[in-house]
């Protein structure tokens, strides 16, 4: 089973990156970005067919790991 | 897909009817020989494997007869050019261990990833001979900054550098970094690195011991960096072709896993021998240490570790997947070898074994897919010499009198557009990102002349450096190869240090024009002469050719990475102006000479005319005495005379502590011409004032031009000549344009 | 008083600490493996700095699982003495130890050079050679050492005296309130980007940093034996 | 216009990081994660209510700046 983990700074939580990008963005002309936020964006292939089961481990890997609850929020989507 | 991949690979009738083996840079002798060699015509895989090894990279086939010139013995050369990297022995049954690389091409479609394997690939060179990497320094051309495309490369190389050398912890310590149109489309990125090592670990390449097992390590093998080299099939899509030249990602994590448990197997004593996969990966490891030992190798392929499927006996050879090691070991040993690996969270895998047949054998999917003569394959590579011819560009710039330009009246400004110029300016935007202090042995950090790094328990350091004015070397090959070995040495020794040995990465144009290959030899006597005379030898280096771009050639850039002892910490110097009321001196000759010189291109914005002259004997006259004096304790700064000439020298010395100088000089020259010429074995040095007297006479009895300047102290510099203020300015000020010319471009 | 260094594959900085250890203070320290399930004969725990598993993901992400680490939790409960420096610092963030988080520089590039720290607490074990609101030169190597937390962490820190160091002058990665270091509420458990370990000689351009050792040394002798502070050792 | 982009590392080029991640998660215990592959996921929010021109102006914006095209591919959408 296939799943999709994004992993984003919180909405209070400075994003220099984005900030960063945004700035290049306009200083290349695309003066009409308002707002750029980058966050990690994860597939993790998981083998097993049970469903309630991935969602469980997924929840826990990111918990764990895959975010920082401090700083970033997570949402995950399984394939199929 | 993967399957179908395999079965497209082009018979061995194919390759010989439709002259594929020319795709491979594989001309039609050389495909001759081959068949001679094998007695019969190559398959794919086979012929993959020669055109690596028959590369210029692996064979040197077009500077070989030039590399010969250079010396590369002397008595503490303990290993010369051939081996992964050169070694020079610095007492106490201690080595100094390094070698330079070029990843030009790679770091031009890539920046980032180019820079870091870059990195990643010399410091394989110098674990893989035992030795603990102590520093890293780096050589980099760019165009000029006021393009958005050169500035990507400029900032992405830099981060690739920092992210591998950091990552791993390896300090990067100096360096050097110039743009100039030349080299817009084909920029230069040469990394080095220096390790320590003690005699009796030193290891060589060698597949020592029939019989005797060979242990893959390090990641697994990937399609990356299988380039060049794809055949026209009309069946290959455009996808696949994608796949097969994937670009290399390095993984300075792994690295050091690789890195640390290396060094851990060496230290077991178990390895006979050992070499990493660097170019052409597999193939040239297996085939240098079998024909190191005068042996065989067998490769059972399905032993690799494979990151990607289906991948054919053809890409596993030429894969250049980073990180990776081919080592061998007595059998017995070989749970020791895995246990260690597995402490570092590694595996090694058992692929071959060496046989005494003189043949590198591969096996895949149960068959015998390959079978060639080792010797044929590393050593047999035909050697050209190609014709040479006397530019054009260079027959004309004989007549260019470069002191009749217009006299230059405001040298406030001039000194402040010298200074202000990205070649010249500071570069702590680039080392600022590095780590340069990782390992507490930095004493010199980035920013003098060399940089110093101490060696833990003794009185002892390294300094290092890179060097390479290419101007120079364009206007006039052979004296700009001089240069550039005497400016390394100069460096180490303003530094405190004594020049042992170099290391030199040849970058040029096609060899295939008559010009380049005549700035390749001259290059080469320039720089060969001057090792000679300064009793540095050439222990090791790279050749990287074709640097070209619809502009044409790259300037001819030899560059020169230069180690020196110094024999104690105290004789541990820098440009830096120490104290206020220190006496200023300048050591040789100034003569009207700005051919090639910061100071024309920033303000006529040419470079023409023929560059400075260098005398050898006065060059090592000059060092010697410096050193000397460095050594008795009368010197409190040294800083070498290099781009920009007098003034910018004054004006980098002023630079670290903020403190200022005054100075009164009557050269017999035009104040222009006399203070930005870049006459070659200058040395500019404070002392105490008691020192003084001391100094001017102990250089003047060693037949050292010396000329007492003025005093250290203030808050400007000041600078008159012939008795007219002809330079004013703050410290605060020259300081500002220097430091911010290459953060305003590019933050 | 015994020293541990720990190590985690992609510590880097693991000999400087070991060094630093010997030069300033020279009492017994080892090197740590992250598999080690024992610290009980170690009084001061150091984490070093580095890129524990390549920094992959985020600095210190992985390495707080490392097995070590539950140990580390038990010493840092038992009241031990705690050290982490750049890498160790993200790791003891990223393992609750402390409280925030270290995210992207706001230059987004790796910076390196010395900065001004102002001693803000002078009472942690590790910082009470200091005087309080002294200033001290310490190198920085780091990407990712921009300090953040709530407004409500913020406010704890500030109430509890939890800042023991900041940037003075130039703030180099952006960090909330120009934090460089904080420990927790007991005070045992101290974190700083920059690198004391690199500053503890003149030849490498600053020795302000060996008084973090020699004050951990005294609060410890102080302890057993409270006669022996600054150094007067009995033995 | 708010739109979200995906860059992700191609699919033969070696992914270091992902590797990592799914070695510690192993070792945490998530044996069954088979793949792990991390890429960028970004948001962007336009001044801009034509759809057509936000499209090509992504586009542009992905080539040229937010992903690169030598070692990663991207996707976007557009929202509403
Ligand atoms: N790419 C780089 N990496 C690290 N240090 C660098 C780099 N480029 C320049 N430096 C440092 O900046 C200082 C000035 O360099 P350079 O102008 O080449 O000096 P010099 O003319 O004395 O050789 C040196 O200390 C050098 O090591
Ligand atoms: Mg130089």
């Amino acid at each position: 089973m296939k799943a999709k983990v994004y992993v984003t700074i919180k909405e209070n939580v400075l994003d220099p990156q984005g900030n960063a990008v945004q700035g290049a963005l306009h200083s290349l002309g695309f003066g009409e970005v308002a707002k750029v936020r980058i966050g990690k964006f994860m597939e993790v292939e998981l083998d097993t067919a049970d469903r309630g089961q991935a969602e469980r481990q997924l929840k826990e890997m990111c918990e764990k790991l895959l975010a920082n609850t401090v700083v970033e929020d997570y949402r995950f989507e399984l394939e199929g | 897909m993967a399957q179908q991949l395999a079965a497209k690979e082009p018979t061995v009738e194919q390759i010989a009817d439709q002259k594929i083996y020319k795709q491979f840079g594989v001309s039609d002798s050389e495909y001759a020989l081959i068949c001679d060699f094998l007695g019969r015509k190559p398959n794919y895989t086979e012929i993959g494997v020669f055109s690596v090894m028959w590369s210029e990279h692996c064979a040197y086939k077009n500077s070989k007869p030039l590399l010969r010139r250079f010396p590369t013995t002397g008595p503490r050369v303990l290993m010369g050019p051939g081996e992964g990297a050169g070694i020079v022995d610095i007492g106490d049954n201690q080595a100094v261990v390094f070698k330079i690389e070029s990843h030009n091409h790679p770091s031009a479609v890539e920046p980032y990833q180019g820079a870091a394997t870059g990195v990643g690939g010399i410091i394989r060179d110098i674990f893989s001979m035992g030795a603990r990497p102590v520093a890293l320094l780096n050589s980099l051309r760019f165009g000029k900054l006021d393009s958005e495309r050169v500035r990507y490369l400029f900032s992405h190389v830099v981060s690739g550098i920092a992210g591998y050398g950091n990552c791993i912890g390896i300090p990067t310590v100096a360096g050097e970094v110039m743009f100039d149109e030349a080299y817009e489309g084909n920029p230069l990125v040469n990394a080095m690195c220096v390790g320590l090592i003690d005699h009796d670990k030193i290891q060589r390449g060698v597949a020592k011991g029939v019989g005797n097992p060979v242990f893959y390590v390090g990641p697994a093998t990937g399609r990356d960096g299988i380039h060049g080299a794809t055949f026209a099939s009309e069946d290959l899509t455009a996808e696949s072709e994608a796949k097969r030249s994937a670009v290399q990602v390095g993984d300075p994590f792994m690295e050091k896993l690789v890195m640390e448990a290396t060094l851990e197997l060496i230290d077991s004593g178990i390895v006979l021998g050992i070499q990493d996969m660097g170019a052409a990966g597999l193939t040239c490891s297996s085939a240098e240490m079998a024909s190191k030992a005068g042996n065989g190798m067998e490769l059972y392929l399905d032993e690799v570790p494979q990151r990607e499927e289906g991948m054919t006996a053809y890409e596993m050879m030429l894969s250049e997947s980073q990180e990776r090691m081919l080592f061998v070991t007595e059998p017995q040993h070989e749970a020791q070898a895995k246990a260690i690996f597995e402490r570092w969270g590694l595996h090694c895998a058992k692929v071959g074994k060496v046989t005494d047949d003189g043949r590198l054998r591969l096996f895949h999917k149960g068959e015998q897919v390959a079978d060639m003569p080792v010797k044929a394959l590393v050593d047999d590579c035909p050697v050209y010499q190609k014709p040479s011819k006397v530019p054009d560009y260079y027959l004309k710039n004989g007549s260019i009198e470069t002191n009749s330009y217009e006299q230059v009246l405001d040298l406030t400004d001039a000194l402040k557009k010298v200074l202000g110029s990205p070649s010249l300016a500071s570069k702590e935007w680039v080392y600022s990102q590095y780590d340069y202090q990782v390992r507490t042995s930095t004493a010199v950090v980035p920013g003098s002349d060399a940089a110093v790094v101490t060696i833990r328990g003794t009185r002892k350091a390294l300094a290092m450096t890179t060097d390479c004015n290419a101007r120079y070397v364009y206007l006039d090959p052979e004296v700009g190869g001089r240069i550039a070995v005497a400016e390394a040495a100069r460096n180490i020794v303003c530094s405190g240090g004594e020049p042992l040995a170099i290391t030199d990465n040849l970058n040029f144009g096609s060899p295939e024009k008559p010009e380049v290959f005549w700035q390749m030899e001259k290059a080469v006597d320039g720089m060969a002469e001057a090792c000679r005379q300064l009793e540095t030898p050439v222990i090791g280096g790279n050749v990287s050719l074709y640097n070209e771009s619809a502009q044409g050639a790259i300037y001819p850039t030899p560059v020169v990475g230069m180690v020196g002892l110094v024999h104690d910490l105290d004789h541990i110097t820098t440009q830096a102006f120490q104290e206020e009321g220190d006496v200023i001196f300048l050591l040789g000759d100034t003569k009207a000479e700005i051919g090639g010189s910061e100071f024309q291109y920033a303000l006529f914005g040419v470079t023409e005319g023929r560059p400075p002259e260098l005398d050898l004997a006065t060059e090592r006259r000059v060092q010697q005495a410096v050193l000397g004096a460095i050594q008795r304790g009368l010197i409190a700064s040294a800083h070498d005379l290099s781009e920009g000439g007098l003034a910018a020298a004054l004006a980098e010395a002023c630079f670290e502590r903020g403190l200022g100088a005054q100075v009164e000089w009557t050269p017999n020259l035009r104040p222009d011409l006399a203070l930005f010429s870049e006459s070659q074995s200058r040395i500019l040095l404070s002392v105490k004032p008691e020192h003084a007297d001391e100094l001017a006479l102990l250089l003047s009895e060693q037949g050292v031009p010396v000329q007492r300047l003025g005093k250290v102290g203030g808050d400007r510099l000041t600078i008159e000549v012939a008795a007219h203020t002809v330079i004013d300015a703050s410290v605060a000020e020259l300081r500002e344009v220097w430091q911010t010319a290459i953060p305003s471009r590019m933050d | 008083m015994n020293f541990a260094v720990l190590v985690f594959p992609g510590s880097n900085c693991d000999i400087d600490m070991f060094k630093a250890v010997e030069d300033t203070v020279g009492e017994p320290v080892e090197y740590v493996w992250h598999t080690a399930t024992d610290l009980s004969s170690y009084d001061v725990i150091l984490v070093p700095g580095g890129f524990s598993y390549g920094d992959y993901l985020r600095c210190g992400a992985i390495a707080r699982f490392a097995p070590v680490m539950a140990e580390l939790k038990k010493a840092a409960e038992a009241g031990k003495f705690v050290l982490g420096v750049c890498n160790g610092f993200q790791i003891l963030t990223e393992a609750g130890l402390l409280p925030g988080a270290l995210i992207r520089n706001n230059s987004l590039k790796f910076r390196c050079h010395p900065v001004d720290l102002k001693v803000e607490n002078n009472i942690t074990p590790f910082t009470n050679a200091y005087a309080p609101g002294e200033t001290i030169r310490i190198p920085i190597a780091h990407g990712e050492g921009n300090y953040v937390c709530d407004a409500e962490t913020l406010a704890r820190l500030k109430t509890n005296n939890q800042v023991v160091f900041r940037y003075q002058g130039d703030n180099p990665n952006g960090s909330v309130d120009n934090i460089a270091g904080v420990c927790n509420e007991r005070g045992n458990v101290v974190g700083m980007m920059p690198h004391p370990e690199r500053a503890v000689s003149e030849l490498l351009g600053s020795s302000d940093g060996a008084r973090m050792f020699t004050s951990v040394l005294n609060v410890f002798l102080s302890r057993v034996e409270p006669s022996a502070v600054n150094g007067a050792r009995a033995h």
